[in-house]
């Protein structure tokens, strides 16, 4: 349990270039101010990743030059937006390395993407009796709809704990699975801890009992090559505002032969063949799930934003993201007082402490001061906190635009932090 | 220049008839004059009898229905159509041009770039249900079937 | 049956300026190019409409100064975008004279609001051999919703139809009404046909039953004042995208009391107060329906279409959409061989119409080599359709900054498509 | 500087004490050295006796938790507080240091826009779950009681 899965840290020769964070810093806006007085710190990468200029370039294009409903229009502007429209759902299929394009279809985010699937497949599939297994260390989307789904089923929720490190316990995991099991739902990557799992492992041990998997990839996608392929699993979501596209924007990636039986999700526009008010046919997948107008500008410009990060290059800036959390680990761990939550062996750029006898919100709040960004609570993972045994941490959470004078920064803050607020 | 079933006339070589094509097509350079052209060339189609109307030679578009009938005659493939939009009618007749009274064999293995070629692609609908592609699609089926749906 | 509710023509004084819509063209960088060496005309705002500058600078600026998620920071960006996400909702409530802001929750659009409230109120609600009213001119988007409803609780549709002229009959519909009769889903204005519905009388009739109302009002907001207090509606949805507004964005609105009654629709973080593997207790309404990471841009932006809108004066602008309305239908109705489908008393700017001998599609491609943008086909509403018996219509659909210039240019480019094309 | 109700003094009224309070905070432009004050307001809060820290007294923030505890004398009222958030618990005593020690009356129908005025409103969570308003509430509801959770 102690390495993740080979393949998520490895990069092709192509990407192997030096990586200049101060010159990649310079593709977002945003990075560029200060904040009462101070450069802005941005550490809340986890809960928002910032935009390059060719992202917000690309749904100003949209408005500027061919706003057009898709999918429906015989006219030119309609016609170039339905190709950019369906262009960037290409993007999106080699991103993750999907096998075809109608495995992808486009939803607000991560959270619905997981309803989605709870709603359609899951009605379709988990009856009275049986049993859902989720992790310790779920984001609060990837509980609540299957909490909601067992209710309306009789069905079970089945938890696979963690160790005090934030690693999920692979031997506990596979206790877990009997005739009863019929789903696993899993995050690749923990948004409170930033623990990779070794989800090749779960997933395999998952297809030996015939269950399909679900993995949350929302915090995996911004810092790991994903293949959905390699790792197999059945559907895997993930949210665009989190991966330097616009929010608003998410992916669920499903398996076609899962999607092809899956009943439609929303009713209305564009998904369906023929209408009658007897009778209603379905379109193919992806269409079928995706009624109504979609959120076309922000589409594209997640297509956009999958080509910036082919562009710097992802095998890079991975390594250099792996390179900063070395740094800042090592940078807090001697912090007399701060505790660092989550410390697993292989972990994305995110680091979570406690100060001893502070509280988290007023840290961040004092660091805000100071520009310094971070986020605090319990980062909607009310079970990790329980496990810890603590309200909440301060959260950290770093993107490759972040630099090694960043996070002196926040050392300092944090020095300044306790001095100000230890009683 | 479409080939009717019932001469003797033998087309040139698919490679030849596609570069014609493109070259028709280089003498318009705007949307408006190649749509018209399109339009004049279904009109000029030879026409469908009407009683292979039917859901049987039908292939459904977005907003249009297509009826294409093959005949095979010599171990050649003669193409008729119509449709109920005058323009998918003209794109038919595009393909019909370049490809009735072909061999067989030579239909199947026809790559048809000059589709690409001649800019109207970039104007129809770039959704799957794409027309042009199913339409090329069941042209090659008739040629590979051999007896299905066809008249010998 | 002859005219709309009074109030849905009339405007405060205060609106009462000349209108421009030369000037108010400016606006929308859009319309200043050129299609195919034509000047664009775009006649298809019923699918979506165009952006003024403003609204697409709002999504730029939010970007490039204070993107961040919202209502969990505590960071300075945090509370920026809280508050603009904030008063974007507050904007809405104004918009459309809710009580409270707590009436308002955030969408992608029409679609998802109404499967949103079949989903919760719809589910908790209906049950076997209940029967739900929608009229024969609704949008795909409010009929199968209710079929997959109706599919699942064993209820049934009952379509309020409408005469030759597209306008509903109120005879037929009370007709409907009987001890069954738990839910109406209604339009207040089609959008083939442009009809605009005395919608307070078919609410009226609706609540002397019993029965609570949703009105799809992805029509109207583009060219009424919508008022859900006059109307007295118990839910009302539209999209932004069609009010000049970006596309991702939506509006559900529903009554608190109802609103405050209803399970909530998607699990995930934010609508729930606390989380742990045995029992979830959800938000107040409206953060209990919006679960997840929201389109903060959009909703922020869709809050300056609004500001827009205001700006220019609704009231002047609505009526000069009458005028072109008017001025349209003049220049149109005389074309030989043209006949206008939809001739209600009172109507949006939508022009529908069918041409002698020539399929829709082929005349909408020729218009776009002339620049003008008509939509095609069925317009996601087949029951009007084979009400009429056609297989679809060419509908120019126009806004404020339509001018009786496009106008003639759409007559010219009728005129050569019908030498073109009639056979 | 807070009222305690086991003194005799008896505190300014509501209006010259919120003039005060905005004359101190204007003294501050940046939002450091302000956050520091109200850190510093609340270390000198009168301690709250720790049978006070229970459900009964609790008001629950987003990611905090106060407990208020009233006291009525002479039908005045005086206010004691404390929180796990040393910040929390600094608003709350820019609060108490007004009220506490005024009669009944006056609290409640106090408007206290000297929140507005000292700059803190614009650094505080704007989500509905703000802390600051429900605090303010139940200083009130207290005032208003007169019976309940008050020790007479
Ligand atoms: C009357 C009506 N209802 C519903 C819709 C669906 O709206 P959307 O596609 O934005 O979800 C539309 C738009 O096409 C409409 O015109
Ligand atoms: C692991 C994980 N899952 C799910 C989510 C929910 O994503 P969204 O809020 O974009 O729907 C998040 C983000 O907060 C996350 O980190």
């Amino acid at each position: 349990m102690k390495t993740a899965d080979d393949h998520t840290k490895t990069s092709s020769p192509s990407t192997m270039l030096t990586f200049d964070p101060k010159k990649v810093r310079e593709d977002f806006p945003i990075l560029q101010q200060k904040i009462f007085n101070h450069p802005l710190v941005y550490l809340d990468n986890a809960a928002t990743s910032q935009k390059p200029q060719c992202v917000i370039d690309s749904i100003s294009k949209y408005y500027t030059e061919y706003n057009s409903n898709v999918h429906r229009g015989i006219h030119f502007m309609s016609q170039k937006a339905t190709d950019a429209f369906e262009e960037a759902r290409v993007e999106v299929q080699h991103f993750i390395n999907a096998k075809s394009d109608s495995e992808i279809v486009f939803v607000r985010g991560t959270t619905e993407a997981i309803n989605l699937v709870a709603g359609t497949y899951g009605r379709q599939h988990i009856n009275e009796g049986d049993e859902i297994i989720v992790s310790e260390m779920e984001h609060h989307s990837n509980i609540i709809p299957w909490q909601l789904l067992c209710l309306e089923k009789k069905a079970k929720i089945r938890v696979a704990p963690m160790n005090d490190d934030g690693e999920l316990i692979y031997e506990e995991y596979e206790k877990l699975f009997n005739a009863k099991t019929k789903f696993v739902a899993i995050t690749y990557v923990s948004n409170s801890l930033g623990t990779i799992n070794p989800i090749n492992k779960f997933i395999a041990k998952a297809h030996q009992n015939h269950v399909p998997v679900l993995v949350d990839a929302a915090q995996a996608v911004p810092h790991l090559k994903v293949d959905v392929q390699k790792i197999d699993c059945d559907f895997l979501v993930f949210s665009g505002h989190k991966m330097c596209g616009p929010t608003g924007s998410g992916v669920l990636f499903g398996k076609l032969e899962h999607f092809e039986l899956m009943p439609p999700y929303h009713g209305g526009g564009e998904m369906m063949l023929s209408v009658t008010f007897e009778k209603t046919i379905y379109k193919e997948p992806p269409f079928r799930f995706e009624a109504g107008t979609p959120n076309i500008a922000d589409v594209i410009a997640l297509g956009e934003a999958i080509r910036y990060m082919n562009r710097i290059g992802m095998g890079a800036a991975f390594r250099y993201e792996e390179e900063l959390t070395a740094y800042g680990t090592q940078l807090l761990k001697d912090i007399p007082g701060l505790k660092i939550i989550g410390t697993a062996s292989t972990k994305t750029p995110v680091l979570s402490f406690v100060l001893e006898g502070i509280n988290a919100m007023d840290a961040g709040m004092y660091l805000d001061t100071l520009g310094i960004a971070v986020r605090t609570g319990h980062h909607c993972n009310e079970p990790v906190m329980k496990h810890f045994g603590i309200p909440g941490t301060i959260r950290a959470s770093m993107m490759f635009y972040n630099t090694k004078e960043e996070l002196n920064f926040l050392r300092e803050g944090i020095m300044k932090t306790i001095k100000l607020l230890r009683r | 220049m479409y080939m009717d079933c019932n001469t003797e006339e033998i087309p040139k070589p698919i490679s030849e008839l596609e570069k014609t094509v493109i070259e028709d097509f280089a003498l318009f350079d705007d949307w408006a004059d190649k749509y018209q052209y399109v339009i004049e060339l279904g009109q000029k189609l030879l026409p469908l009898d009407n009683k292979y109307k039917t859901e049987e030679y039908k292939i459904k578009g977005c907003q249009s229905t297509l009826w294409i009938h093959a005949v095979r005659k010599n171990n050649r493939i003669y193409f008729y159509a119509d449709s109920d939009s005058t323009f998918v009618k003209g794109l038919a007749a595009v393909l019909i041009n370049v490809l009735s009274g072909q061999p067989a064999k030579e239909i199947v293995d026809s790559h048809l770039e000059f589709i690409d070629k001649i800019g109207l692609t970039s104007h129809l609908a770039a959704s799957r249900s794409n027309g042009l592609s199913s339409m090329i699609r069941q042209l090659k089926l008739y040629a590979l079937a051999g007896s299905e749906g066809l008249t010998t």
